[in-house]
């Protein structure tokens, strides 16, 4: 039988003081199998836990009871101790009699039993206690950041920087994400390009760094430490090696399609660069454009590429890649246009959201930094900003707060007043959300040094008025309606998560919260971890951000992947599901509870991953057979520990 | 109304071509009014099938059976089973389906509709016939049924002899299907649950009385589990009959198996024993009735896997055996249950 | 005189936030009647039904699971499985007789060593006046 | 000694009895259970035969065997238990299982009694109801050598003759049982006794089901060990325990320990009834199982009522009543498969 | 007082010798009565020993009758009750009762050569004929033990067996190659086969795994024993040992009590549920 020790600690006179620590020394010394039952001062001290060795040794104890304050205290201290006696961790387990029972309660006589009690369920658990060692898990030292956003790059630039090798995966021909597309940043207005093109430099530049454009996750499997990605690369049909950037492609392509760079404000060809500081700096050829490749119907491009860079046979490649730990960074996408026809969009050209605003302002978009009209290219003198235009609107929209909307709003204002200094600028308000480093200086800017008239209301009405827009709306802090004939109407349009996020977030198995974005692992303790281990969140993906917070949010990020990287192996309790295979009959249930996809159906019965699982133990509530058990907390060791409980 | 000779029909059909290694169908018995499960082989012997308001059992409890004679064939004739299954035997199917303990190919589906009328109640057509004994008993086209007995023929309103869980009946035709005998009539029961109605007005103290003074006839016979298609498990948690010990089973294993509910027939180990049932069955059962028409002590078993039933429907508007891809009960959630009874 | 009824309970904490909870309780030494057992799990939504009927035949007068807050799981959801089965189980335990207030489920969060404290007064308060569970306890 | 007992005077006799515990066919909706009872009113001698035999009382379902406990001392403790031996009169005793308890006799004497089964067994008294009417569709006891009025095994024999019984005592017992209430007899008239054998023989005519060939079943059985009827006849057996439990004959048990509590080790031995149709009945702690599937396991209880018990005690281990027959969820009918025992033998 | 056989006298463990480690552990028990000693058995007959709170489990008796000072069972771990005996500690107490069994018709044996072929655990029953019959070799003719295990390891009563081989012919056996073993590589039946004893005035007895008497037996016949020379046990569940239960039946013999001591005459006329 097994010889199991009892310590019980007097924790000086916070247990002693209410529980008579000699007589449950003494009475658990008459419990079955304690061999070794004393009661001392202070078990953590030095004294204290050579008591425990020297119990051991001398005893030849094979499992100890500690009773003393709670586990989340000293359960390591007695861990360590008894491993030091050659004890494994699980031979030693701890009663919590201090906070569960001597400082709550008053009688002795009463606390004293509820100790006996306690103590007696610890040693029935721990005579049933497996010695498991922790599972060790061999980690492959590289990382996948999905997407090539600001927050995607920079978290791959901060892996490659500190050696580890990355896989840069952006389904678009180029990195830069929305970011690029930007004119100033609020609040210093640096030029967006200005900032963010050398990151995308450093990124092609990068020997750490293998970068995937026009590429996307077909599959994910594997767990922390060795997922599995497999990744379609479409063609592009230019071989980027050989293209000089000389342009000569374009100008005998005759197709002409939507700009999707410009928000659609101009066009491209079918083979194209999506915008001149690409990385990868090449051309694409946007095979849905094309007139065709089978037969090849037009074939003018590749007859004037000199390099010959122009390749028709290029073919989808599935490329394999094993990575350690994963970061995604899968952006997002203004709200729908079609969604928001209350405003006007989509149907009046001079209703424009805030990115077309945003390539209007820009130097090198399609106005060449001119504030003109889409309609008939004039300078709008009146312009009407809307903001929450689809956020903060639980009935028809999202109910969320696109967050950087008020900031980049005052932005758009006072950016239109410095082109267009005679103009009048108009922003329809809820509240006004600047919290953040020199953000209210910055709308107070706006306000004061560039006149932009805030109106505190919510538009009623935009229509189409001889060559104006007029827009109806209600000032509530004067009490009055306003009427604006607008020139232009600039819409704050939500942000949601991009387009495919939810199909990502089913490969990567990892949740979505209800407005879609990726679910976070704790929304205070773990904002940057997903529920998925060694899978990690960064930038819009996971929320509405700015620019600083989707860098920060990255090089965190980041941080939490190396910190999985940085070592060769890792390690998991090894408390987790076990199944009996002769009772499991494959149903599946706990398969449909398991929050962490470490179960999964194999010939009829379930499989633990050990390295997925948690240890939750929801698997073995839920089967009906008894089939699948936590380790160290089965069910056997709960009914003991119920049977002593209750004095039997 | 299903036509007995169209059932030979297909099962004919079915045998001659090899489509299926067998059909469980119904034969008349010789131990009473009941019928006995039949399993037919050979084409000529779809005679003996039958079709008739006595029909009352579910026979997907033998497909428990067929699949683990199977496993245990070395070289097993793959061919489904064929099996007639009324519609509460096809949501017994499906939540087999569900729980991926059957495969659909290895099952042939004989649907019969039950239309108007359903199976009979044995103990309610005794009390009707006043002693006479019933010889054959018939559906007819009307919802009457037909009943033979010594002193010849009578019509009984099928209303006052069918079994109670026919008139809370939620499908009264198959919901999953190869062949389907007999019309699609949607009924629908006024009143699903209505065999709880006295019960739950009861107060506290009688409940308890009640189930005490039932559950302490119970001499765990386990009848009304080895009838239930839903109890597949090898080995049952409720009570220490181990059947899944195997060569590869070790003596911790065994020395380990937790009981807990003892063998002795006593109040607390027979609550132990139908709790635990009752709340495994809880999204999975059918009501099918069998454990309730089995149980030699007749213990209204049913009562207790209604109620669950009921609470599924109310709390979570769970339904069971309609959909084999909806998750189970206890497998999943909704943010919006209810937890006004959490503190 | 006879002396009071001192109810027996045995109480499942899940060990992030209820047993946490209670923890707190004894660090702010708030005082609660002495008469439950608490048996830390990982997550309330691993306490079985065998669990709970176990601990009435073993002699329970009552039972307390107690969880995270819907959504504060430390594993995800478990909560949410353990609500519906519990939600369940007392239907049952109640049908078939058994005195509703003896089996309780709450919410407790590691910051709710308050709650927890009034939680526990609260249940040994009701089952005072219920005198000992002899309905599903094994007499032997 | 004869006598007769009118109806209304039934109640008054066993008020007599204070001195006894009574056991009597009491009705529970549609079925009829052999319960105590303190109400002589409750008793309902009309009632088709009682789900389970007197076996549940002479032989219950469980007995403790002994109690053990470990003292603070660490020493443990047995104290052996034995039944109370408290006079009991069981009522409605049908002849067939009246004679079931004759088997069972045997099989609890031998080099060792069975000081549980012989307690109770001693303090019973057994007062038979003949069967005017079978109180089953499915009774035969005429084919297993016994009778609708058969007084084997019993005390008294009870026959009903419409207002007043016919009352037979057969032994010392029940004599006794018949003087505590000695005026409420009367001599039976010349009457009397011719209205009870047409009864009897009437009664004999109703039971319409029977065992082709009784006689040579034990000796076919002995060659069909390896037959392939058991596989076809057990197909849908669903391994309960319907047929065992309820068969008045039938006495397999298991012995387990029950505790209450393991530090210090307190519990008690039992026996519990136990069934040659549950899969684990033979199971070893390896998991061979001698008797792996169904076919094997009714082929046990076949061979076991119709062979062996022959063997070793001359007599079928069945008394015809019908039980397992009318209640076997599946409807495997023992008679059938007799017969085609029978069958195979020609 | 009416005896009651099911209740079990009280015993302390003496003794415990680890005989075999590894996943199918054996110990060896040397039990004493904490009362007078009345109980009298044959080789070859079994006891029901209890462990109270977990049960009763029928083990044959390892010891000679010869012994009066102890009994002595070897128990292989295998399910609740013996996993119990495997915790236990001397001084812990047990409950026996018994014995329970025909044993071996030893006194039918004087003047016979008596070859023992055991396989693993199956040692412990041969144990107690084989002792009584080393305690009184001049009553009966050649002794020889054929014995065998999967590995060295799992050899029981290992230095025991050294000492035997002093005074008879000892055959050990391993199934499979092993550094160190000079003795016969192979399965028992084969070491029957290579080692052929004689015939002649002989009796086997043989105990082990039920797939190795089955073969032993084949190769008995084959070297010209008959049927009547050849004895095995047979195990079954057992729960009462005193032919009540029902549980150990095999035809109309009760194991408990009718075996478990059978000839191969005997046995071939039973059914095969064993």
């Amino acid at each position: 039988m097994k010889r199991t020790g009892v310590f019980v600690c007097h924790c000086g006179i916070n247990i002693a003081g209410t529980v008579d620590v000699k007589k449950a020394a003494k009475e658990l010394s008459k419990h079955k199998g304690v061999v070794h039952s004393e009661d001392y001062v202070y078990m953590c001290s030095d004294p204290g836990q050579n008591l425990i060795l020297d119990a051991i040794k001398e005893k030849k104890l094979d499992n100890v009871v500690i009773a003393c304050c709670s586990p989340t205290l000293h359960e390591t201290t007695f861990r360590n101790a008894s491993k030091s006696a050659g004890l494994n961790e699980f031979q030693c387990e701890i009663a919590n009699i201090r906070e569960q029972c001597s400082w709550v309660h008053k009688d002795m006589d009463k606390a004293t039993e509820k100790a006996i009690k306690i103590t007696k369920s610890a040693v029935e658990k721990v005579r049933r206690n497996e010695s498991l060692e922790p599972i060790s898990i061999p980690v492959t030292r590289r990382a996948l950041v999905i997407g090539g956003g600001i927050a995607g790059i920079q978290s791959a630039l901060d892996l490659a920087n500190t050696g580890y090798e990355v896989i840069l995966v952006e389904r678009s021909p180029s990195i830069g994400g929305h970011m690029i597309q930007l004119s100033e940043t609020f609040p210093t207005l640096d030029c967006s390009q200005c900032i963010l093109t050398p990151k995308m430099v450093e990124v092609s530049k990068h020997s750490n760094i293998k970068l995937m454009t026009s590429s996307e996750i077909q599959e994910i499997s594997g767990y922390v430490g060795n997922f599995k990605a497999k990744i379609l690369k479409k063609p592009t049909y230019v071989d980027a090696d050989k293209c000089t950037l000389c342009d000569e492609c374009t100008k005998v392509c005759p197709v002409v399609v939507s700009n999707e760079f410009d928000l659609g404000l101009t066009g491209r060809r079918a083979i194209y660069i999506p915008f001149p500081q690409a990385i990868p700096a090449t051309y694409t050829l946007d095979i849905s454009a094309c007139p065709g490749l089978l037969p090849i119907a037009c074939g003018k491009c590749a007859d004037v590429c000199e390099p010959g860079a122009i390749d028709f046979d290029m073919k989808p490649e599935i490329i394999e890649e094993e990575v350690g730990a994963i970061i995604v960074a899968s952006g997002f996408d203004l709200y729908e246009k079609e969604m928001m026809g209350e405003y006007g969009y989509g149907k009046y050209p001079d209703v424009l959201d805030g990115l077309q605003f945003e390539r209007l302002l820009s130097a090198s978009g399609p106005t060449m930094g001119k504030v003109l009209r889409p309609s008939d290219h004039k300078e709008p003198k009146e312009v009407v900003f809307i903001q929450c235009a689809g956020s903060r609107d639980p009935e028809l929209h999202c109910p969320y707060c696109s967050k950087i909307c008020c900031m980049y709003t005052a932005k758009h204002a006072m950016l239109y007043k410095h082109h267009v200094h005679d103009g009048q600028a108009y922003i329809f308000y809820i509240d006004i959300r600047s919290g953040g480093k020199g953000y209210e200086e910055f709308v107070q800017r706006a306000v004061e040094e560039d006149g932009v008239l805030y109106l505190r209301g919510k538009v009623s009405k935009i229509f189409e008025e001889k060559g104006k827009i007029k827009v109806w709306g209600v000032d509530t802090l004067a009490g009055k309606d306003i009427e604006i004939d607008a020139d232009m109407v600039v819409l704050a349009t939500a942000m949601r998560p991009s387009e495919g996020a939810e199909e990502l977030a089913k490969k990567l198995k990892i949740a979505l919260d209800k407005d879609g974005f990726l679910s976070e692992a704790h929304p205070k303790l773990r904002p940057v971890e997903s529920v998925t281990s060694g899978m990690f969140l960064a930038g819009a993906a996971q929320a509405p951000k700015d620019i600083p917070e989707a860098v920060a949010q990255a090089s965190g990020a980041a941080a939490k992947a190396i910190a999985i990287l940085s070592q060769e192996r890792l390690f998991h309790a090894p408390t987790v599901a076990k199944v009996n295979v002769n009772l499991c009959t494959g149903c599946g249930m706990c398969v449909d509870v398991c929050p962490y996809d470490s179960l999964s159906l194999k010939d009829g019965k379930v499989e633990v991953n050990e390295v997925l699982c948690e240890g939750c133990g929801t698997c073995s509530a839920t089967c009906l057979r008894a089939a699948i058990q936590i380790r160290n907390l089965t069910p056997l060791q709960v009914s003991e520990m119920i049977k002593v409980s209750l004095g039997g | 109304m299903v036509n007995l000779e169209d059932l030979k029909n297909e099962a004919h059909k079915l045998l001659k071509e090899g489509t299926v290694k067998y059909i469980i169908g119904y034969e008349r018995g010789t131990n009473g009014l009941l019928p006995i499960p039949a399993f037919i082989k050979n084409p000529e012997d779809v005679e003996r099938l039958i079709w008739d308001p006595t029909c009352v059992f579910n026979l997907t409890r033998f497909l428990v059976d067929e699949k683990r004679r199977k496993a245990s064939e070395k070289e097993p004739d793959e061919r489904p089973v064929g099996v007639i299954v009324k519609g509460c035997d096809s949501r017994a199917l499906v939540v087999l389906l569900q729980e991926k303990f059957i495969n659909r190919d290895d099952v042939y589906i004989l649907g019969v509709s039950c239309e108007e009328a359903g199976v009979l109640d044995e103990k309610k057509l005794a009390k009707t016939l006043k002693g006479k004994k019933a010889k054959n008993i018939e559906f007819t086209k009307n919802d009457n049924f037909v009943v033979m007995t010594e002193d010849g023929k009578t019509e009984i309103s099928a209303k006052e002899i069918l079994a109670e869980r026919c008139l809370e009946c939620k499908a009264n035709f198959p919901v999953i299907y190869d062949i389907l005998l007999g019309e699609k009539v949607k009924r629908k029961s006024d009143k699903p649950f209505g065999s709880l109605e006295k019960f739950e007005s009861l107060s506290k103290e009688e409940r308890w009385t009640f189930w005490k003074e039932q559950l302490d006839k119970c001499i765990r016979c386990y009848a009304c589990r080895s009838v239930c298609p839903m109890c597949y498990c090898d080995e049952c948690v409720a009570d220490t009959i181990n059947f899944a010990v195997t060569a590869d089973t070790t003596a911790e294993e065994k020395a380990q198996k937790i009981k807990w509910a003892e063998k002795s027939p006593v109040t607390s180990e027979n609550f132990v024993y139908h709790l635990v049932r009752a709340i495994h069955l809880a999204g999975r059962c059918i009501d099918c009735g069998e454990c309730e028409r089995v149980c030699p002590l007749d213990i209204p078993l049913r009562l207790l896997n209604k109620k669950l039933e009921k609470e599924a429907k109310e709390l979570f508007d769970y339904e069971v055996g309609f959909d084999p891809d909806q998750p189970s009960l206890v497998s999943s959630f909704k943010d919006e249950d209810p937890e006004d009874f959490i503190r | 005189m006879a002396e009071e009824f001192e109810p027996k309970i045995v109480a499942f904490l899940c060990k992030w936030c209820s047993s946490a909870g209670s923890d707190l309780a004894g660090v702010s030494r708030m005082e609660y009647p002495p008469n439950v057992v608490p048996i830390t799990v990982m997550c309330s939504g691993s306490v079985s039904p065998l669990y709970i009927f176990s601990a009435f035949k073993r002699g329970a007068d009552g039972v307390l699971v107690s969880g995270c807050h819907p959504g504060d799981c430390h594993y995800i959801k478990g909560n949410f499985y353990a609500r519906r089965r519990i939600a369940l189980v007392k239907k049952l335990l109640d049908y078939i007789g058994l005195e509703p207030q003896r089996f309780q489920m709450s919410w407790v969060s590691a910051a709710e060593g308050k709650k927890y404290t009034q939680i526990i007064k609260d249940f040994v308060q009701e089952l005072k006046p219920l005198g000992p569970q002899t309905k599903l306890r094994s007499n032997s | 000694m004869e006598k007769i007992l009118t109806k209304k005077s039934f109640p008054q006799w066993v008020k007599k009895l204070s001195l006894y515990k009574i056991y009597a066919p009491v009705r529970d909706n549609d079925i009829c259970n052999l319960e105590a009872i303190d109400n002589p009113e409750s008793i309902d001698l009309d009632c088709s035969n009682t789900v389970l035999s007197p076996k549940k009382i002479i032989f219950p379902q469980r007995e403790i065997y002994l109690e053990f406990e470990t003292s603070d001392e660490n020493k443990l403790q047995v104290k052996e238990i034995l039944p109370e031996e408290t006079p009991s009169v069981i009522f409605g005793v049908r002849p067939c299982d009246a004679k079931a308890l004759t088997l069972t006799d045997k099989v609890f004497s031998g080099d060792f009694k069975d000081p549980y089964y012989w307690k109770r067994r001693n303090s019973t008294t057994l007062i038979g109801l003949a069967c005017n009417i079978p109180p089953s569709p499915n009774c035969f006891c005429l084919s297993v050598g016994g009778s609708p009025h058969s007084k084997e095994g019993l005390d008294i024999l009870m026959t009903d003759l419409g207002d007043k019984y016919f009352v037979e005592s057969l032994s010392e017992k029940g004599s006794t049982l018949i003087n505590l209430a000695k005026p409420l007899f009367q001599q039976p008239k010349a009457a009397d006794k011719k209205a009870v054998e047409k009864t009897q023989a009437e009664a004999e005519k109703k039971i319409v089901r029977q065992i082709k060939d009784i006689k040579k079943i034990p000796s076919i059985l002995e060659n069909m060990f390896d037959s392939p009827l058991w596989d076809k006849e057990s197909l849908s057996c669903l391994r309960c325990g319907i047929c065992t439990y309820l068969c008045p004959t039938c006495h397999c048990f298991d012995i387990n320990d029950e505790v209450s509590s393991s530090s210090p080790v307190k519990g008690k031995r039992v026996r519990t009834w136990d069934n040659c149709q549950f899969p684990d009945f033979t199971m070893h702690s390896s998991g061979h199982n001698p008797r792996p599937d169904r076919s094997s396991r009714l082929r046990q209880r076949i061979l076991h009522k119709f062979q062996y018990f022959v063997e070793l005690y001359k007599d079928y281990q069945c008394t015809g009543c019908g039980r397992c027959i009318s209640k076997c969820p599946v409807g495997i009918d023992i008679i059938e498969v007799l017969d085609k025992v029978s069958d195979y033998g020609s | 007082m009416v005896h009651n056989d099911y209740i079990p006298k009280l015993a302390h463990i003496l003794e415990i010798k680890e005989e075999v480690g590894g996943a199918r552990p054996i110990k060896t028990f040397r039990t004493q009565f904490q009362n007078k000693n009345d109980f009298s058995f044959r080789c070859g007959q079994c006891a029901m020993l209890s462990v109270f709170g977990k049960g009763e489990s029928m083990i044959s008796i390892s010891s000679s009758p010869l012994v009066k000072d102890y009994l002595q069972f070897s128990i292989l771990k295998m399910g609740r009750v013996t996993s119990a005996l495997h915790e236990m500690q001397p001084g812990d107490i047990i409950g026996i009762r018994g014995p329970y069994g025909n044993g071996f018709p030893i006194k039918d044996w004087k003047g016979k050569n008596l070859i023992f072929i055991g396989g693993g655990i199956g040692l412990a029953p041969i144990w107690s004929v084989l002792n009584t019959a080393l305690g009184k070799k001049e009553e009966y003719g050649d002794l020889t033990l054929i014995y065998g295990a999967r590995t060295s390891k799992d050899l029981v009563f290992r230095e025991e067996l050294e000492e035997i081989k002093k005074k008879i012919a000892v055959h050990l056996s391993i199934d499979v190659e092993e550094s160190d073993w000079n003795e016969f590589v192979g399965f028992v039946p084969q070491n029957v086969t290579d080692k052929k004893p004689s015939p002649n005035n002989a009796i086997t007895i043989t105990c082990g795994p039920p797939i190795m008497i089955k073969f032993v037996i084949k190769a008995l016949e084959d070297l010209g024993f008959k049927d009547e020379q050849i004895y095995t046990t047979v195990e079954n569940k057992m729960k009462c040992g005193i032919g009540k239960c029902g549980r150990c039946n095999i035809g109309s013999h009760y194991v408990c009590k009718d075996g478990p001591v059978y000839s191969w005459a005997e046995l071939k006329k039973l059914p095969q549920e064993y």
